[in-house]
């Protein structure tokens, strides 16, 4: 088969789209998870969720009652979360936390199931999306692009806040050492909720943006887990960078895997996570060092 | 016994050893000085593979080693101490001793007998807590002793390995005056075959122990010689020995 | 370090004889049961060696299970080997791939180490489920149960087989508790304390980690064995990474790092899944609850908590200044 | 009186990711023996299981049935791999089962058993009539995509097998990462650039819905037409598709607007029960509870006669006229081959074309007949 | 103007501390000393708020002292522990000015500026990670930390551990500087010396409590008691 230019294009903007969608996922985790050495298994459950409001919300107000409203219905959970489980966990060793998260993820995915039922829910593309761009001689969905977009904008914000702001020092310094930080007059449980619940949000965010793209289904949640842990242990614990690096080459590898080595795509991603684990065992980026 | 040469090493923009060539002789007992951040610890991690160093080599008994990988340096007879205590702190004092023990004995990867349990192990462990003060500590877990005790632990662990060279990074910080003298003592009990190389802020003990001095600044050997000429030296005073009760 | 005492002896007994009593006296469903908490607590007591004795906690040893089942049901059925020749070179493959698994993830910690198993796992996993050769996604039928009628014992008969399985696991356990008391266990125990240190003392520290991953990868490979004869039919989802997962859970629930703890998870998660699923077909809510209940109880897991109600101060003690330490251990390398 | 009912296990997902499959067999099932339990003449006692769609654990459940509860017929089964691990039990136990989804080839091929009868299809079965039905339309050369799973390549090998003989051409095929693939763009920029004149797939669940919206974001429907195995616009789905489903063409041994007086009963019935169309799946339960009827009705009461019964059964359902073809046990029944469009209440299915009723070739299957 | 009466504390079930009293006096300088392992520092981490306290009490200021460390540095403590405790993960300057408040009030007032006059070596090292700095270049920083939280009571455990000399007098006259200026402090010291040429009282710690109490001259003046309790 000969491809054209056209072709190359079209395929770097899927990557580039799937980088995205992982991004939103994976800077959330890594907020959580790299941040607050906070194993929050559950992430992905968080995501599901985001869909699902996203679905309830659309259906009585449109895409963009879902858009705005999930994220914030997901900080909602993530606020009786925390309050509820995760402040008490933040001490205990990670196998605590790997064991709760774990049956967080149960519980929420028989929850779903039973507030949603078990056949998949769909939105439809808003309308200010829908249709396709013409861009670089091809014909985009311009949804994708919009996903792309987005993306950008959230890593943009977020590099701002966590790497030249004070508030984003202290959330590393409570990070490093959390009473020290309180010796130094820093409020680090209300630095770490908020911290968790812009994690949340962000993936309610990303479950409301992939919706429209993908079908919501109760086992959506466990499906993304594993492809954002690679992600963010690819890119390297903790770090925007980290995270950003790993979604987009875990969505160019996923993407030009899928077409230039078809008989190895399922194998490929993890074959490149192991390789990069032995070359950097910490990851590309890792916040430390 | 211990050579070093034109040793170099940055980190970044920060030049921390510059060229730097040092001799042991066996049996050599070596204090290095130097102000705070002089890179004497990055010395001491670049001797025993801890740190690669940009240039220059380490040789051990003659052998270039500069390639060899921590745990074969170690394995050759080069051992040490950590400024910042580094032990298994689960674990009781004796186990901590008997893991070092193992190892030197080469029981440590058997699969059919319990190194621990050996008599080889057990006599270097008893040995050496007692060299180091230990023996009413032994079962004591590392987690739960005062900080004295884990640093007479931390050069202990160091020394059942059975060295033939051992550093040693400011074995007394933070030990108070009593501790101090004791390990005063532990220096002159130890054979007198044994290369050290001791990194230490207390002037007395440095002066006392040492056959040469060195003294490192900006990651630079600015003097390298006998305690009586170090003494004397004005350099040294000037970069180094200003006490505050002089004030 | 592994250190036996009352209490573990106590439970130890108590369950043998549980297990036992079960086995002599249960219906056929009960049996079955009982066999794939014994196999479970095979799988979980090679994931307890690496994770809680060595801090390699990982996300492959379902993986590892499938390939042990795969090797046997393909040795026999396919290749024609003798059931315990095909046993033996199933073992001998489990481990050699953990050893290699070991080796390269050896250096790697926490998060990093559990994902870079995961990616072993998954590989072996897809190449599994979408290789023809291996029946693809629908499995394997028509394995062999070992032949030991040379004993006088038919192990195609239900009772024979958990009886059979039950012995294995305590010669597994056994098996254990030497490896934690060798030479190579007590390194073990180091490495996981600090590593660092191990290697200015001169161990070779990747080495000791492979060999403690390939045994452990072995056990794992054992129990892959039994399951295949156990259900005599094989799928790929025995190699899936939630395999891994519920083995870690069930350690995790049982006790890190006790030995007897992860025993007792299994047979509490076994009878929890079973009881509720009759019950209710949202017994992974009820179930996701327990766990999260056991964990804000604030125990070392089920046998944390059966300690702490033991009531043994110096255990106390002792269990929480090794919690603490392997928290913080896990955590500084994240 | 209760001794003299038949127990019937089901065996199907109540839990993981085919439990809307498992419900819906279960609510089609439950639909049958309300509307001709009364003709039996024997009650039926149902004993369900959830077998969350994992091997070990259906094999565990099946052995619970067979050996504990002692049910005298078993039916269920929605994946392969759980078909492929009760398989040897329930043969070896002589527990007739009757298959009410799974559709794996071999389970009526060289797998089959005369106690495992088939009611509901096989992969091959229903794509093979779409190869020669495509080339009559005048389509050519066709890309062909499917998860990388047993089922997937079945399907389109039963696809590719009748059309190229038919004389066309597959230009392009891809087998995508079973449910890892969430992003079809990268398989659908290909088949673009293929030069197809139409795509063939199957895709089901989750993977179809998200697969039918990207290739109309992509738009690629107007110039490359969507045909596929019936799954792909199931209603179980198509809603959720929505507007993007419309104008795919794919084939199915039922849909829920064939007319015949059977399927508007049924149908009628079903959504007393649940508010919903029902689905191929639903079809399955309700036919294999009418087959076990049927059987009951011809005098069979034990395993043996309810085995032997079952595979003679014969009865026109919704789907049409249904036989079983006693060389492999597998169901024969028609191919419907229908257009997703826009109606009244949403999308309906449009029956474009009946195709006749095909036994499967034997596969390899050779059966014993049970002994009378 | 903090004032420990009685009190009981530890780590977990190890119980250091055993009905340990003193006091610090508004605008003094008070040196705790004592052998290793006395519980010294167990004391300060009391007093943060890091170790629970099992009876007791402790007021500053004249109000019950709050047990969360993060309510008592916002009632105007600063400490500076014995392991420094710098933020591997920010660099010097965001080590510096995320403690950069005004809790307390001592004038004059420490910016940025004065603390790097302080410590001009850490100018040097301003957009290094903390972690890169040498022992004593982290123990500049966390003194110069404490001091930029501007607050009413400084507490320094081991300021002169791992410092060489001329640092550890460069340190002693500015210490000097801050009591001169009314800042009371609370120095914990393995380093005679140098704790008694500072400390107008004195506390020796001895088996978790106080076994001695007194001014600076008497304990330099006692040599029975600095045998008994110090060792020296
Ligand atoms: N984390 C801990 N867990 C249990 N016991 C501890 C811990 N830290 C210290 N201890 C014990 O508390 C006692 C007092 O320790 P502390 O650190 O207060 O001594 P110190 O007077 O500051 O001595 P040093 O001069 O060595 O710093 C010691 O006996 C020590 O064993
Ligand atoms: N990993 C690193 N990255 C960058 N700089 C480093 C690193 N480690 C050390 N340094 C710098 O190297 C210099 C020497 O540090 P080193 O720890 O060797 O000093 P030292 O002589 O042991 O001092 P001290 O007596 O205070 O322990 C210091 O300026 C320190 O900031
Ligand atoms: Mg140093
Ligand atoms: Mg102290």
């Amino acid at each position: 088969m000969a491809h054209d230019l056209g072709f190359w294009t079209l395929q770097a903007l899927n990557a580039l789209q799937l980088s995205m969608l992982l991004f939103l996922l994976s800077i959330g985790l890594t907020v959580i998870f790299g941040l607050m050495h906070f194993v929050n298994l559950a992430h992905g459950s968080l995501y599901a969720l985001g869909a699902y409001f996203a679905a309830s919300l659309a259906a009585i107000g449109g895409y963009w009652m879902g858009f705005f409203l999930a994220p914030v219905a997901v900080a909602g959970v993530g606020i009786l979360l925390y309050s509820g489980l995760i402040r008490r966990m933040r001490k205990s060793g990670p196998m605590a936390q790997v064991l709760v998260t774990f049956g967080l993820i149960f519980v929420m995915l028989d929850l779903t199931r039973i507030f949603w039922g078990d056949l998949a829910l769909a939105i439809d593309v808003p309308t200010l999306f829908a249709g396709r761009v013409e861009l670089l001689g091809i014909e985009y969905p311009a949804y994708r692009l919009f996903i792309i977009g987005l993306g950008l904008a959230i890593f943009a914000a977020l590099a701002f806040v966590l790497g030249r702001t004070q508030i984003g020092a202290m959330i590393r310094a409570g990070v490093d050492n959390d009473a020290m930080a309180s010796c130094l007059g820093i409020n680090v449980e209300r630095l770490f909720f908020i911290v968790f619940c812009v994690g949340c949000a962000l993936a309610g965010l990303a479950g409301v943006v992939a919706a429209p793209l993908l079908s919501v289904t109760p086992d959506m949640g466990l499906q993304i887990l594993i492809p954002t842990l690679i992600v963010i242990v690819i890119g390297g614990l903790g770090s925007l960078k980290g995270a950003i690096a790993g979604s987009l080459i875990y969505g160019f590898v996923q993407t030009f895997g899928a077409v230039l080595a078809p008989q190895l795509a399922s194998v490929l991603i993890y074959a490149l996570l192991a390789a990069v684990l032995v070359i950097k065992p910490v990851g590309l980026f890792p916040a430390k060092g | 016994m211990l050579e070093t040469r034109n040793l170099d090493k940055s980190f970044g923009a920060v030049h921390v050893t510059r060229d730097v060539s040092l001799k042991l002789e066996r049996g050599e007992r070596r204090v290095i000085l130097g102000p705070n951040g002089a890179g004497k610890t990055t010395l001491f991690n670049q001797l025993v593979g801890e740190l690669t160093p940009d240039s220059g080599s380490v040789h051990l008994a003659g052998a270039d080693v500069t390639a060899l990988p921590v745990a074969k340096r170690a394995r050759r007879g080069l051992s040490r101490s950590y400024q910042k205590n580094t032990l298994f702190d689960g674990l009781t004092v004796e186990e901590n001793l008997g893991l070092a023990a193992a190892v030197h004995t080469g029981s440590a990867t058997q699969l059919w007998s319990d190194s621990l349990a050996k008599p080889e192990v057990r006599e270097i462990v008893e040995e050496v807590a007692e060299q180091v003060n230990l023996t009413d500590f032994l079962q004591a877990r590392v987690s739960e002793v005062s900080y004295g005790v884990r640093r007479q632990l931390e050069v202990g662990v160091a020394l059942a390995t059975r060295p033939h060279v051992l550093l040693m990074d400011e074995p007394t910080s933070g030990v108070g005056p009593e501790m101090a003298k004791g390990f005063h003592d532990l220096l002159n009990n130890l054979p007198r075959d044994l290369t050290l190389l001791i990194i230490e802020h207390d002037m007395d003990l440095a002066f006392d122990v040492a056959d040469t001095i060195t003294v490192l600044n900006y990651g630079e050997v600015v003097f390298d010689g006998l305690p009586e000429a170090a003494r004397g030296s004005s350099l040294l005073k000037e970069i180094y020995l200003g006490s505050w009760e002089d004030a | 370090m592994f250190r036996h005492n009352a209490l573990r002896c106590t439970v130890l007994l108590l369950l043998a004889a549980a297990a036992l009593f079960q086995a002599l006296t249960a219906g056929y469903f009960g049996l079955e049961i009982l066999t794939e908490i014994l196999i479970l607590a095979i799988l979980v007591l090679a994931l307890d060696i690496a994770a809680g004795f060595g801090g390699m906690v990982s996300l492959c040893h379902g993986a590892l299970m499938g390939v042990g089942a795969y090797a046997y049901a393909i040795l026999s059925a396919k290749a024609g080997l003798s059931p315990p020749v095909a046993m033996a070179a199933a073992l001998a493959l489990t481990g050699g791939c953990a050893w290699v698994i070991g080796a390269i993830c050896a250096r790697s910690h926490g998060i990093y180490f559990i994902m870079a198993t995961l990616a072993f796992g998954q590989m072996a996993y897809s190449y599994v489920f979408e290789a023809p050769v291996f029946g693809g996604d629908d499995g394997l039928g028509g394995i062999a149960r070992l032949d030991l009628s040379l004993i006088g014992v038919d192990l195609n008969d239900s009772r024979s087989f958990a009886l059979f399985c039950l012995a294995v696991l305590g010669a597994v356990y056994g098996a254990s508790v030497l490896i934690l008391r060798s030479g190579l266990g007590r390194s073990l125990a180091g490495v996981m304390h600090n590593e660092q240190r191990m290697r200015a003392l001169g161990l070779t520290v990747w080495r000791v980690k492979a060999d403690v991953f390939g045994l452990s990868g072995m056990i794992a490979g054992l129990a892959g064995v039994l399951a295949a004869q156990h259900v005599m039919y094989i799928s790929p989802g025995l190699l899936s990474w939630t395999v891994s997962g519920e083995a870690l859970v069930v350690v995790i629930l049982g006790g890190l790092g006790t030995l007897v703890g992860p025993l007792v998870g299994a047979a509490a998660f076994v009878l929890l899944k079973h009881e509720l699923s009759a019950l209710t077909p949202h017994w992974h809510l009820v179930v996701g609850v327990i766990l999260i209940a056991v964990v804000m109880s604030r125990a070392n897991g089920i046998f944390g908590w059966i300690e702490a109600c033991w009531g043994g101060r110096a255990e106390r003690r002792a269990a929480k200044a090794v919690r603490k330490q392997k928290t913080k251990e896990v955590l500084s390398d994240a | 009186a209760a001794e003299e009912n038949i127990k019937v296990g089901l065996l199907l997902p109540f839990s993981g990711v085919y439990a809307a499959l498992g419900n819906d067999i279960e609510a089609g099932f439950s639909v049958a023996l309300e509307q001709f339990g009364s003709e039996a003449g024997t009650g039926f006692d149902i004993v369900r299981e959830d077998t969350e769609v994992k091997p070990p654990v259906a094999l565990g459940k099946a052995k619970k049935l067979i050996l504990q509860d002692k049910v005298d017929v078993m039916a269920g089964v929605v994946s392969s791999g759980v078909l492929g691990a009760v398989r040897d039990m329930v043969h070896g136990a002589g527990v007739p089962l009757i298959v009410a989804n799974a559709g794996n080839d071999e389970a009526t091929g060289t797998s089959c058993s005369p106690y495992i009868t088939r009611m509901s299809f096989s992969n091959g079965q229903v794509n093979r009539p779409m190869g020669q039905w495509m080339y009559d339309q005048g389509i050519r050369k066709v890309y062909t995509l499917a998860p990388d799973y047993a089922a997937g390549r079945q399907m389109i090998g039963g696809f590719a097998g009748t059309f190229t003989a038919a004389g066309g051409e597959i230009v392009g095929q891809d087998f995508t990462p079973f449910q890892k693939t969430q992003d079809f763009g990268p398989y659908l920029a290909q088949a673009k650039a293929s030069g197809a004149d139409a795509v063939y797939v199957f895709y089901a669940g989750g993977e179809a819905i998200s697969f039918v919206k990207q290739y109309d974001s992509f738009g690629l429907k107007a110039d490359l037409p969507l045909y596929g195995s019936g799954f792909l616009t199931s209603p179980l789905y198509v809603n959720a598709e929505g507007p993007a489903a419309e104008g795919v063409i794919t084939a199915l041994h039922y849909v829920p607007t064939l007319d015949n007086a059977a399927n508007a009963a049924f149908v009628a019935a079903f959504e007393a029960k649940t508010g919903r169309l029902p689905s191929e799946f639903a079809v399955h339960g309700y036919d294999a509870a009418r087959a076990l009827v049927e059987a009951a009705k011809a005098g069979a009461r034990d395993r043996a006669s309810l085995a032997d019964a079952l595979r003679q059964v014969s009865f026109d359902g919704p789907r049409g006229k249904l036989s079983i073809d006693s060389a492999t046990n597998n169901i024969v029944q028609p191919v419907y081959v229908y257009e997703t469009v826009a109606g009244e209440g949403g999308l309906t299915q449009k029956v474009l074309a009946e195709l006749p009723a095909e036994a499967d070739p034997a596969n390899g299957c050779e059966m014993a007949p049970v002994s009378n | 103007m903090l004032e420990l009466s009685g009190i009981e504390s530890g780590y977990g079930e190890t119980q250091v501390l055993h009905g340990l009293s003193l006091e610090a006096q508004q605008g003094r300088v008070l040196a705790i000393l004592g052998r290793n392992g006395a519980g010294k520092s167990t004391t300060l981490k009391t007093i943060m708020g890091l170790l629970p306290l099992k009876s007791g009490k402790i007021v500053f200021e004249g109000k019950p002292i709050a047990r969360q460390p993060y309510d008592v540095a916002k009632s105007g403590i600063a400490y500076v522990p014995e392991t420094r405790d710098i933020f591997p993960s920010l660099t010097v300057r965001e080590n510096l000015e995320i403690a950069a408040k005004r809790f307390g009030g001592a004038a004059p007032e420490w910016t940025m500026e004065r603390v790097l006059d302080l410590f001009p070596r850490l100018g040097e090292r301003m957009d290094n990670g903390g972690t890169q700095l040498s022992g004593g270049e982290q123990q500049m920083l966390a003194i110069a930390r404490g001091l930029l939280m501007n607050p009413r009571l400084l507490i320094l455990d081991e300021p002169t551990e791992g410092l060489a000399p001329i640092i550890v007098k460069l340190i002693h006259d500015k210490l000097q500087d801050l009591k001169a200026a009314g800042l009371p402090m609370i120095i914990v010291e393995q380093n005679f010396g140098f704790a008694t040429s500072l400390a107008d009282d004195v506390v020796v710690v001895g088996k978790g409590q106080a076994v001695w109490t007194g001014s600076a001259e008497e304990i330099r003046a006692d040599e029975a008691a600095q045998h008994t309790w110090l060792g020296v």
